[in-house]
């Protein structure tokens, strides 16, 4: 049987190389290859190292911030990546996970942080259909607008409604429970030299107010449960639902797709994840006002997804890191960054139109093929 | 990760494939492989009743009749070819047929029930599939997950079940592989189950669309000018697939231009012009029906040829 | 309630007054977007842009007018072509920076946003950073006025000053609302004619309908496209005089929001049709000065949004249909 | 290896971008040449604040206070110089906490001026009162702050409760307005301040409105007022809307008086408003710069323009804190210290309360008058 490696000039098929080397690793090593990354990933906050890490914020709080851009991006790669939904008003419903938790457990009632944060889930879930379900029916561009249009709609409610604290936002956001089962230390380079730092150490699930470093191991773990979420629906029906959707609406519905049900899935998944995301912020923040949930956000979000490369769940996580990470890193040309940010836009879009990591067409249709091996070999076996 | 799937074919399919020659160039179908439709609830009529029926379809677009009271009717089990010149309200009569348009008076019965306002889906899974004149496949899609969508009309996973990796996420993922595969296998696209749609030569393009079309397991299958581009060759062979389907127990609408391939293949014809039904019988009585010759003469010679 | 019917035409002609300026900037919306599919983002600093050459004009020429209508028509005169040639010089800018290398590579359609939103950022830091700017240059001292507290706001004196010239309602209606509204729609309809009749302006609606047939039929795509953006910053300029004749204070991210209003009013009367903007600027800015009367200000902009989702809930295409292409010909 | 390269490019391209446009930008904060003497704690004082972004310039004009401030000090210790650390959050709430983890992970910064805005303060605070670093703000006016029992919060000024009702006196007694028309910009400043102006003229507020932030076209606003036959308008708020405001609200022909709080006390009001400017009052817990001549000489000296707005406050709190250094404080005694201080500033006398506030606080009128700010006095 033929494969794909003989496809005629495929435009932009990324080289095999790198890739095909890991996909060829054992599997063993390649679990332990993503334990081992899984685990620096974990300490990075506290390996300080130089040049990544930033100088002129906490580098703990910069990187649990890149975790909930991560976080949105994957949330919002479903609706804009997946189901080719443009939105331009993510943050509003990032806004309403934030509020949630701030409502339900300073503002208005007392609740556990275990129990607010499905809660939230489920609200901004909620928000997600009840703006999808007449407006998904809209076409795309108008859609862009109908959602920024929500977005500021959601800020201007804050920022009015007394009910929600108005301009002065909720404070005192309890900290989550902790575990404080062990201590990490850090590593110290001012020697030039890494020495481990016993006496800077991070607690293993200790949320206080001065270590962001167990939010942000909070978030790396959520993140890594979305990141199989986000697998395992996207390869199945559902996933292939959306796609065909994005691909052409009309001729997914003549061959039995229910797209504007899809659509609204979509919708409804990616306000669930923007809704996490949003409660973790304000888990973190301990306080949260209106303007924390700017127009602007919005539109980072989604260039976090494009610059990435929308439709590849990779890309997208790369192009969070971008968006959060950079300005962070660069922090001392302060005044520069937003003008640097766009001109770095420009360039990418001109440069590298498909993204960063454009969505990997070739490592799916691997799999399919490994799917079509299998089968002859249980056709054989009969 | 992938599912120990039962075949459900056979062992035939797979020793034909594997019999395939690969450095040929031009694909061809393996007419053998099964590819009949699944048991999946579709109502089955029996061979020589009416499958669908046309009643006094008249569809308006402001003040344009493009459809002026058109009756007809599909038997099951054969192949029905609807023809007529440029702009003579086939594609539309289909769109009318699949729910892309409501009528504006009469109606569409399907197994004897009025379609009546169904959305596209819908009918889709009632057992009414088709193709495009101009090919609109899932472009970014491999042609595997072209056909899948298609199996998937069937099927009901939703996220929780995909989440969690339910057993009815398993059973189907698994049914659809094998359906799909069998479908690619049919229309001699097995080899190139990976490649993205788009980078498919123009007539396997043409195959796949068919192929996802069949794979949403019609009762009618609707084929919209599937020889467009076709050279002569090419043409004689989708004629043979054509016929090949029907004997696996499809229903065939066709809708072609060439006039040549109508007749060799459809056991009846309709003739549309200017959105008015202006002749129906066999092949041999619509040769010699003066007014679908002077329909074809008055219009374009090339297209009667 | 009863305050809006009090002093309904007093909120009719203040509304119709920044609706006339939404409808100009909607207007580059919709031409760009009628002619390419693409939403504009950077127009918005188009207008901003515009507004900044009608201030700067002025300060150039020394600041502050005479009364004598003489002089009123001549400073009015330098704004419009400063502003007009400042706002079309940058959208051609635009075009040729941020879009046309993207079309030529047959990026997706989402990276034009995303190139769309790079450019307006770029445009306003560049605007808002502007005395650091001209600090590296050395020019510092000589533009001192000109850049001066560039992260804020700049205003520049009265050029009409505003007098009531008749009542209606209790409303006492002034020259500088009259010369807003009618001027808008004087321009308006040039505009309306150019596209109708001109050779360019048919080009306009031949690439809008079918571009690859405007293509066979020998209308060079780009200068049409060139064009496109040229009339709508020319649109934009234009807005940005009434802008500044009316507000008098602009900002560099002064056209943010103007903008998303702009292109709300665009989509409200169907993108792509030029009088679907004429008749969505209108209706947003009477919308969110009746929808601030009865609610208060701070509702404003959700009137405006709302009003949005509620029209194409009932017409998916805007109050007009969109129909560049079509604009009855 | 060639498609880790290609994305690379773009990586290595935005970065070196970022690199290049940064050099030429310069940065205020280089650290210290060198040590001075053995004993000398080569200690630091945070700036925290917008001093980027769009709401740079009230964080700017803090910042020139408080260098000020530390060249007083270092011209008389030079062999032991203290530097300025700034902690730039842009008046975001988001970015404060990391940044006030930076500053208390810094164990040479011993105080810190600022957080600029209210809500930052908010976001940040927890944090230094936690690490018992002390900050003094000189612009922070929430009243609510000082109710959080943080032992490290001071405030060098009034905060708006003191201001509100100030404002509504000036309103009742000395414009002997009856009529008076009440808008607010829903900010948390703006609002605050409004509702207690409003609280306290009763029944004599005719009408109010709240405008959004960022809003330019103020006709439905001017439409209110106008036809509320309102004699005098207070506006809670900021600049940048307060100057289009008056400017439109003037050009409807309306003839009452304005009256504006701290957050309107800048030239850039003057500079945009022009004409319409004429008249308003503004109030501002502030003393005027005549007040202290000598601040107000040195100041344009070294900046070329007169103090404006919290650069006063800003040069007290810094000074609070260089005087700790002095005095040999460190982080952990500098609260006491602080808590005990009291001497006379540049504003005011620096004395605190138990909560922190600033225990004498006079809130002074202001009058726009020939494109000028001039002080008319303290409200009593």
């Amino acid at each position: 049987m033929s494969t794909t490696t003989s496809a005629p000039a495929a435009p932009k098929k990324s080289s095999p190389g790198f890739r095909e080397r890991v996909d060829n690793l054992p599997k063993a090593v390649k679990i332990a290859l993503w334990v081992v990354f899984a685990f620096f990933l974990f300490l990075l906050p506290l390996l300080n190292i130089p040049f990544i890490t930033t100088e002129g914020s906490d580098f703990g709080g910069v990187l649990f911030t890149v975790a909930t851009y991560v976080l949105v991006a994957l949330g919002l790669n479903i609706v804009v990546g997946y189901a080719g939904l443009l939105d331009l008003g993510y943050v509003g419903f990032y806004a309403i996970g934030a509020y949630t938790i701030g409502v339900l457990t300073s503002e208005h009632a007392h609740m556990s942080w275990v129990v607010v944060v499905p809660i939230a889930i489920v609200v901004a879930m909620i928000s997600g259909i009840i703006l999808g379900a007449p407006t998904l029916r809209v076409r795309g561009d108008y859609l862009a607008i109908v959602t920024l249009g929500f977005g500021e709609i959601v800020r201007l409610t804050l920022v009015n409604s007394e009910w929600l604290g108005g301009a002065q936002g909720i404070s005192d956001i309890p900290k989550p429970p902790g575990l404080e089962l062990f201590e990490v230390p850090s590593i110290d380079w001012s020697s030039g030299a890494p020495v481990v730092d016993l006496g800077t150490t991070s607690t293993f699930l200790k949320f206080g107010i001065n270590d962001f470093v167990p939010y942000y191991w909070l978030a790396l773990g959520i993140i890594g449960l979305v990141l199989v979420f986000d697998i395992l629906v996207k390869s199945s029906r559902v996933g292939r639902a959306w796609e065909a959707t994005r691909e052409d609406e009309d001729a997914a519905e003549l061959m039995g797709v229910p797209t504007f049900r899809f659509k609204l899935l979509a919708f409804a998944l990616g306000a669930a994840i923007g809704g996490l995301s949003g409660a973790l912020f304000a888990t973190k923040a301990g306080f949260i006002s209106p303007d924390s949930f700017q127009l602007l956000l919005s539109i980072l979000f989604l260039a976090a997804v494009v610059v990435g490369g929308a439709g590849n769940r990779w890309g997208v996580i790369v192009g969070a890191i971008v968006v959060a990470y950079f300005p962070e890193r660069f922090r001392e040309f302060a005044d520069f960054r937003v003008l640097v940010f766009g001109l770095a836009l420009m360039l990418l879009a001109i440069f590298r139109p498909q993204g960063l990591l454009p969505p990997r067409r070739t490592v799916r249709a691997k799999r399919a093929d490994d799917r079509q091996a299998v089968l002859e070999e249980g056709e054989a076996h009969v | 990760m992938s599912d120990p799937t039962p075949p459900t074919t056979g062992d035939e399919p797979a020793v034909e494939r594997t019999l395939a020659d690969p450095a040929d160039e031009v694909t061809e179908i393996n007419p053998d492989v099964d590819i009949a439709p699944e048991d999946i609830g579709v109502p089955v009529v029996s061979e020589g009743e009416r499958l669908l029926e046309v009643d006094e379809v008249t569809l308006r677009f402001g003040g344009v009749v493009a459809l002026n009271e058109v009756s007809f009717h599909i038997n099951k089990g054969e192949i029905l070819g609807l023809i007529g010149p440029n702009g003579a309200g086939k594609t539309t009569c289909f769109n009318v047929m699949t729910g892309v348009y409501q009528p504006t008076s009469g109606g569409v019965r399907y197994l004897g029930k009025p379609l009546g306002k169904r959305k596209k889906f819908q009918i889709t899974k009632l057992g009414i599939a088709r193709t495009f004149q101009n090919i609109r496949l899932f472009a970014n899609m491999t042609a595997l997950e072209n056909v899948l969508v298609g199996v998937d009309a069937h099927h009901s996973t939703g996220v929780v079940s995909a989440m969690f990796r339910l057993p009815k996420h398993r059973r189907e993922e698994a049914q659809g592989y094998a359906r799909a595969i069998e479908l690619l296998t049919f229309m001699g696209l097995d080899g190139k189950a990976d490649e993205l749609a788009r980078n498919l030569p123009y007539g396997d393009q043409r195959r796949l669309e068919i192929a996802r079309a069949l794979a949403t397991s019609p009762q009618l299958l609707c084929l919209d000018e599937p020889a467009a581009g076709f050279n002569p060759a090419e043409k004689a062979k989708l004629m043979e697939l054509i016929r090949t389907i029907r004997d696996q127990g499809y229903t065939v609408l066709l809708i072609e231009h060439d006039m040549k391939l109508v007749m060799g293949v459809t056991d009846r014809i309709v003739v549309l012009e200017f959105g008015r039904k202006i002749a129906e019988g066999s092949p041999a009585e619509i040769r010699d029906n003066p007014a679908v010759i002077a329909a074809y003469l008055g219009v374009d010679e090339e297209d009667a040829s | 309630m009863q305050n809006l019917i009090d002093n309904f035409f007093a909120y009719t002609i203040t509304g119709l007054t920044i609706g006339a300026v939404y409808a100009l900037v909607a207007l580059g919306y919709t031409l760009v977007y009628g002619v390419l599919r693409l939403i504009n983002f950077a127009h918005s600093e188009v207008f901003m842009y515009g507004t900044f050459a009608a201030l700067w004009v002025v300060m150039l020429l020394g600041g502050r007018p005479g009364a004598g209508v003489g002089q009123v028509v001549f400073w009015v005169a330098m704004m419009f072509v400063a502003a007009m040639a400042m706002s079309g010089f940058i959208a051609v800018l635009l075009e040729r920076v941020a879009y046309r290398p993207l079309r030529k590579r047959n990026a997706p359609p989402l990276i034009a946003l995303i190139s769309a939103i790079g450019a307006s950022f770029v445009l306003a830091e560049i605007m808002g950073l502007r005395s650091r700017i001209t600090g590296w240059v050395g020019l510092d001292d000589n533009l001192r006025d000109y850049v001066r507290n560039s992260r804020n706001n700049a205003g520049m004196p009265t050029i009409i000053a505003p007098q009531p010239i008749f009542t209606i309602g209790g409303y006492h209606v002034t020259n500088v609302d009259v010369f807003v509204i009618v001027g808008a729609i004087v321009i308006m309809i040039i505009l309306d004619q150019f596209v109708k009749r001109s050779r360019l302006g048919r080009g306009i609606r031949a690439v809008a309908m079918d571009p690859e047939s405007a293509a066979l039929m020998g209308v060079n795509r780009d200068r049409v496209i060139q064009v496109t953006f040229l009339v709508g910053g020319l649109m934009a300029g234009a807005a940005a005089v009434f802008y500044m004749l009316k507000i008098g204070i602009t900002r560099y991210d002064a056209g943010f929001i103007l903008g998303v209003k702009a292109f709300t009013a665009a989509v409200l009367g169907g993108i792509g049709n030029l009088r679907g903007a004429l008749l969505g600027g209108f209706i947003l800015g009477l919308a969110e000065n009746y929808g601030s009367a009865v609610v208060g200000s701070q509702w404003k902009d959700v009137v405006a949004f709302v009003l949005l989702v509620l029209i194409l809930l009932f017409r998916p295409t805007g109050l007009l249909g969109e129909s560049l292409g079509k604009a009855r010909a | 290896m060639r498609s880790t390269l290609k994305f690379a490019v773009p990586l290595a391209v935005a970065a070196l971008a970022l690199g290049a446009c940064g050099t030429k930008g310069g940065d205020t904060a280089t650290p210290a040449a060198s040590g001075g003497a053995a004993a000398c704690g080569n200690y630091k004082i945070g700036m925290f604040g917008a001093l980027t972004g769009p709401n740079a310039n009230l964080g700017i004009y803090i910042q020139n206070g408080v260098n000020l401030a530390l060249d007083d000090y270092n011209k008389k210790h030079a062999d032991c110089k203290v530097t300025l650390e700034n902690y730039d959050s842009q008046g975001d709430p988001t970015q404060a906490p990391a940044l006030a983890k930076k500053a208390i992970d810094d164990k040479k910064v011993v105080g810190i001026v600022g957080p600029a805005f209210s809500g930052e303060s908010k976001a940040a605070d927890p944090a230094f009162n936690e690490a018992g670093l002390v900050t003094i703000t000189p612009s922070a006016t929430n009243p609510k702050l000082a109710e959080n029992g943080w032992k490290t919060f001071f405030r060098a000024l009034g905060n708006d409760a003191t201001q509100g009702p100030a404002a509504a006196k000036y309103i009742k007694d000395t414009i002997k307005s009856t009529k008076t028309f009440v808008i607010d910009d829903a900010s948390e400043y703006g609002k605050g301040l409004a509702d207690i102006v409003r609280q306290d003229l009763g029944s004599q507020v005719i009408g109010n409105d709240t405008i959004q932030q960022k809003q330019t076209d103020f006709s439905a606003s001017v439409t209110k007022v106008t036809s509320s036959g309102a004699d005098a308008l207070f506006f809670g708020g900021y600049s940048p809307e307060a100057a289009p405001l008056i400017k439109q609200l003037r050009d409807a022909g309306w003839k009452g008086t304005f009256v504006v709080a701290d957050g309107v006390k800048d030239q850039s009001f003057i500079d945009n408003a022009k004409d319409a400017a004429e008249g308003t009052i503004i109030t501002c817990p502030c003393v005027p710069a005549d007040v202290a001549p000598e601040f107000q000489a040195a100041y344009k000296a070294k900046y070329n323009e007169d103090p404006n707005t919290y650069s006063g406050e800003g040069y007290d709190s810094a000074t609070i804190l260089l005087d700790g250094i002095a005095a040999g404080k460190d982080r952990s005694s500098m609260v006491d210290f602080v808590k005990s201080y009291d001497k006379k500033g540049v504003t005011k006398q620096l004395k605190f309360d138990a909560k922190g506030e600033s225990a004498d606080i006079k809130v002074f009128a202001y009058k726009v008058e020939g494109g000028k700010i001039v002080g008319t006095g303290e409200i009593k």
